[in-house]
């Protein structure tokens, strides 16, 4: 198969899931005859008609609320949020209704909605169009939250996600959106599933988790620390939410230290659910405590410092020599 | 012509044929089966007498908060009797009559009261959402649901029903323009009870009526007698009819009035007073109705007497039965049920923690 | 009578004084000072030019996306113009042109579109907001402006901007309710530019005008050429009238149309053939005013030429400074300014940290 | 002064702060004419009038935004959210101008709004009646987030709060508005201030942290502890945001356990942030993994179950005698 970017990788999986299984629709801002501003959906209402690529009016919430609706009809939905700092706005029928109705009516209704919404900054967009909320939606009973890190990783995410019976955010790193291609091939070979993390790189002497547009950071850190003889083990999330804590605690009673990169900010962000399970599952092997490298406690300023902001792999790798000599 | 009126469809029409002494404008009566007329007045009043037993079990404890209906009867059965069986009915939370019409089991609306999520259990093939609590927010289920439902090819309509006061909220907004942007065949009923909670309708809106508000979305609108049941099915008959036959969105104003407590955590004497609700006790729809019902030769004293008695059991016998479901529910688990599809790992470790009666976090040693 | 049309207001107008060919019904025609009318003549043309010199800066790589105002200058100057200077201005992020009209520096939006927060500063005292990116948001703040500006015994009015696209989202809805319940001094000025991105009018609501949805609120509305200044100056005077007089809000759309890109990261032939846009660019606002104002003598082609230089030096000048400025904005601090009024400890170590060249983050040994 | 319930005592601030100061107004569903569901906005209307205490119409969100533009224009508003579980259909008036308009205008705009909004289960209410996602605000950069644990301190903080110069969430533990009385001293008494948590109860084998609803339950847990030998320290948080983990950490440094304890979901909850607080400025002294005893990661079932959800004294108890004896 061919070298796609994270957005034709992800464009392919929803054609094939929607070429697989009738049911599948997509709805949102711009995603049928624009094909997406980010151009995710390209193509698409060409091949599917706009009875299945539905081009909505300007409303999150409507959005958010129809899809639950056509969930509970039988349909399968995947809404777009133009840009997760856009569903905000329909916040309220994610919490209250999507999150909830399996729930709510004890199996009666079924709500397999995937929302779809990029994430995160690098790209030079204006306010609103950069940030990183995941813990929105990982504190969120009901909801699965997945991020991909890479093409191939999107793909078989998006794939997951579309045939789980339950809601999932599905977190795109618009920064990876055309950062780099990777072969991409069939499904069958990538064992991605939802809930399980990944090993992305053998080490022994320090754990480093990350996910989405930072781990292609944390690779590039770790390579700088094996030049300086320091070998990082890293972990790609993958899934949020459930997190995969065993795979993360496994790693850490092995190489004894754990560093953790997110964009989000600090406080209450997914770094501290990460530090907090590596503490409960890896205490006694624990030798330094677990270093959070993120974003600071404010807004993901306008883009001349966005990358001042963000997390990069001198930061990282700083960030583990300092845990490698705690 | 520089200033000039702007055209586009503005009329909207009120309607009422049964008056307060129970007398018709027999012209405009719909043609309903006599039995239909009996089963909705039924229906009306063990909407009715249900609310009064689940008030005193509300007081004694025995079950929780839970929104009257007393005096939105006519409203209620009125317009969902104008649906399908293979229709949806897309409620709020005070539907109680609405439901009945549709067959909703007392037991569950008892056990759902009585704080058990096991009431709120919907089976898979019911055509009946669940009760939506924040307010104002089902109302884009139902077009959604219709929407689907056509990419499926099936013909379906649905009646979402929601009070005054869910007009102001943004999702009524977005629900009432996607309806009409996508064609849905979605009959939006506005219970327009003069209340939410405490706020007057005046304080809610500047709008001269609530039916008007359908101009703004190029949908037809009608204002009702909303304690007139034949108004009410009239206007959900000609709404049903269009959604079915041109698929087409409509709003149902049904201008009624809450008799009772918001819900039984309120209490009105702090917003209004008895004179107004006497008022509207004039307008009761299930007097007015059982009048009418009476001279028609369709219900008489004796017949009344025994749906009274009927009801008053049938309603006795829920609560025994709901009483005796309760003790079946003792345990932490379900808590945990439907969560998902199937639990997850860490959702199985932690109810295994709480079953054993600690917290749901903790650790494991490395 | 049981079936009668409802009686409310639904008489909504439009308006249109200033023909494609610069021939105005000189009878409506408001009453202007010459000079006031060469300023609205001049702003306009600044706009445009200052999109055409940040389109370039953008390709070329030195600022970001901005969404050009090219096409709805009479919409924007020809409403704005109608405000006090100690009234509310309340934009979205297209109005460019109502930004010069109230004096915002060029300077200051140059550097927000490179990329700098300091970009938004705005003086304490002054009556303009910033730019609202979350579409359909910031007309809610239009409304508590005013409403409190009452509250302290000030009358002021606020005229807030937004597109056809916004009036789709909730807030929106209760945006209008608010200000009607409040009888607030409101001015809504829709910018009905045909399309929100990718999706025209036409699919975004099906109302046959945007206008009518006023009579939601029992507000008054009113539909405007918007390509044509005079009616929307009258317009706008009018409402600013009906807000300083009786305390109400209008809502006045302005059929007007986007002849750029939605941002410089749209590509517009994606979904609108050029076909529909040169029907457009007949009728450019800047052009028949222009052709207007040369009938009445009031500018002649020597004095366009000079105020087309002038312009240019001016936008010119205005990158220069904006250029300096960069240079001495590029350190980490500047990022920790203003969350609060004071910095909290927290974020003054995590300022700390960020300057040392660490992560935020990190720990402190017990 | 006399002994007040919560509800009381955040009437009376409510009441003194108005007399002080003009600029406050309250405004919300049924706070004026009723005087509010839970009655805390009791008899305002009748001294203050109903242009200081106003009723509006049924929208989150117009409450939200309206809220936000009377501040900028110099008032300080305190909206109410009827339910903390209402809040999310003005979340994004919250997250995208409250939270920023400061920083977006640099220090041009101030939005002094204090949003008020019960939360928590325990008085056998409604679905959405119950929540407790104080992360969603607490994870919101320029944001403050206070909650108090009796009487006396929802007095002293709710006067902080609305003179504080930037938006405070003021999250009322619904369960204890009628719970216990306690006497409310003038607010000199008080040394309550935004960002600064107080111990509750000396201890030296193990510092327990909680605040509102759960600070009663944790307090019974501390004297059950000491009844079999253990002495815990007990902290209550009073703000989550900014969290003051300094006093956490000091106190953990002496105790070297730390057991923490919130009604929010356990998974990115609150003590996810504490537990990785402590690990970071205790590590070295830390006995035992922090034990976070929270709500299970489900939505707070309906109220027959829903003090199985809660956390209680019990639960309490035993997750510090596991820590002990770690
Ligand atoms: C989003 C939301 N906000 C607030 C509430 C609290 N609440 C419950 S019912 C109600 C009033 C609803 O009034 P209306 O829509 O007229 O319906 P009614 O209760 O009169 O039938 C309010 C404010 C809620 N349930 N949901
Ligand atoms: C809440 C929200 N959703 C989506 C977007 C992305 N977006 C920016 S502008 C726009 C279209 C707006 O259309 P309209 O209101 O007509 O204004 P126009 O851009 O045409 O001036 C969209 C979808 C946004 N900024 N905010
Ligand atoms: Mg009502
Ligand atoms: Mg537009």
């Amino acid at each position: 198969m061919a070298e796609l970017t994270m957005v034709e990788a992800i464009n392919l999986a929803l054609a094939e899931e929607m070429r697989r299984d009738e049911r599948v629709v997509i709805l949102g801002e711009d995603v049928g005859v624009d094909g997406g501003i980010f151009r995710v959906t390209k193509d698409l209402i060409e091949e599917f008609g706009e009875e299945r690529v539905i081009d909505t009016p300007l409303a999150e919430s409507g959005i958010m609320g129809v899809s639950v609706g056509m969930a509970m009809r039988g349909l399968r939905p995947v809404p777009e949020m133009q840009f997760s700092g856009f569903s905000y706005l329909g916040f309220h029928q994610i919490e209250s209704h999507l999150s909830r109705m399996r729930w709510r009516t004890q199996g009666g209704r079924q709500v397999p909605v995937v929302v779809r919404m990029p994430y995160g900054a690098g790209v030079r967009a204006l306010e609103h169009h950069s940030e990183s909320r995941e813990v929105f939606y990982t504190h969120m009973p009901g909801i699965k939250l997945v991020v991909p890190s890479g093409p191939r990783a999107a793909r078989t995410l998006l794939v997951a996600a579309i045939r789980d019976p339950d809601p999932v955010v599905f977190f795109e790193p618009k920064a990876l959106y055309r950062a780099f291609r990777e072969e991409v091939s069939d499904e069958e070979d990538e064992p991605i599933t939802i809930g399980k993390a990944m090993i992305r790189r053998d080490g022994t002497d320090l754990t480093l988790v990350a996910y989405g547009a930072m781990l292609p950071r944390a690779m590039e850190a770790a390579k700088t620390l094996a030049d300086g003889g320091i070998e990082a083990e890293v972990i790609d999330l993958l899934t949020l939410s459930p997190l995969d804590h065993e795979a993360i605690a496994a790693s850490v009673r092995r190489t004894g230290r754990c560093v953790v990169v997110h964009e989000a900010p600090l406080s209450y962000g997914p770094g501290a659910e990460i530090a907090a399970r590596v503490m409960e599952g890896a205490f006694l092997k624990l030798q330094a405590p677990v270093m959070r490298v993120t974003g600071p406690d404010v807004n993901v300023p306008y883009f001349a410092r966005e990358q001042l902001y963000l997390p990069d792999a001198e930061r990282i790798a700083d960030a583990c020599r300092a845990t490698m000599n705690y | 012509m520089p200033r000039e009126p702007l055209q586009f469809e503005s009329r909207v029409e009120r309607l009422s044929i049964l008056d307060e002494d129970g007398k018709a404008d027999e012209e405009l009566v719909p043609e309903i089966p006599d039995d239909l007329l009996v089963r909705g007045y039924r229906t009306m009043v063990k909407a009715r007498r249900f609310d009064q037993r689940r008030l005193k079990l509300q007081r004694s404890g025995r079950i929780g908060t839970f929104a009257p209906v007393n005096g939105q009867e006519a409203a209620q059965v009125g317009t969902i009797s104008a649906l399908d069986e293979t229709d949806w009915f897309v409620p709020s939370y005070r539907e109680t009559a609405a439901h009945f019409w549709r067959g909703t089991d007392p037991k569950d609306i008892l056990l759902y009261d009585a704080g058990y999520n096991e009431g709120g259990a919907l089976a898979e093939d019911s055509r009946t959402l669940p009760l939506a609590v924040p307010v104002g927010t089902q109302m884009l289920h139902a077009v959604g649901i219709v929407h689907a439902a056509r990419l499926l090819g099936e013909e379906e309509i649905a009646m979402t029903y929601f009070g005054d006061g869910a007009t102001s909220q943004g999702d009524f907004h977005e629900a009432m323009n996607f309806a009409s942007v996508f064609d849905c065949p979605v009959v939006f009923v506005c219970q327009n009870n003069q209340y939410a909670i405490s706020v007057p309708r005046s304080r809610q809106t500047r709008s001269e009526t609530l039916a008007q508000k359908a101009i703004a979305y190029g949908v037809t609108g009608i204002q009702v007698d909303g304690n007139d049941i034949f108004a009410c099915h009239v206007a959900a008959r000609e709404a049903v009819d269009r959604a079915r036959n041109e698929s087409r969105p409509t709003l149902i104003e049904c201008v009624t009035y809450r008799l009772e407590m918001h819900t039984t955590a309120d209490d009105p004497s702090r917003y209004r007073d008895e004179e107004e609700v006497a008022k509207w006790r004039q307008r009761d729809p299930i007097e007015r109705f059982g009048k009418w019902l009476m001279a028609r030769g369709l219900v008489d004293d004796k017949g009344i007497e025994r749906m009274e008695e009927e009801i008053t059991d049938e309603i006795q016998a829920a609560w025994k039965a709901t009483e005796a479901r309760i003790e079946t529910l003792k345990d932490v688990g379900p808590m945990f049920d439907h969560v998902f599809a199937e639990l997850t790992p860490e959702l199985a470790r932690q109810r295994a923690r709480m079953q054993d009666g600690h917290s749901p976090g903790g650790w494991k040693d490395g």
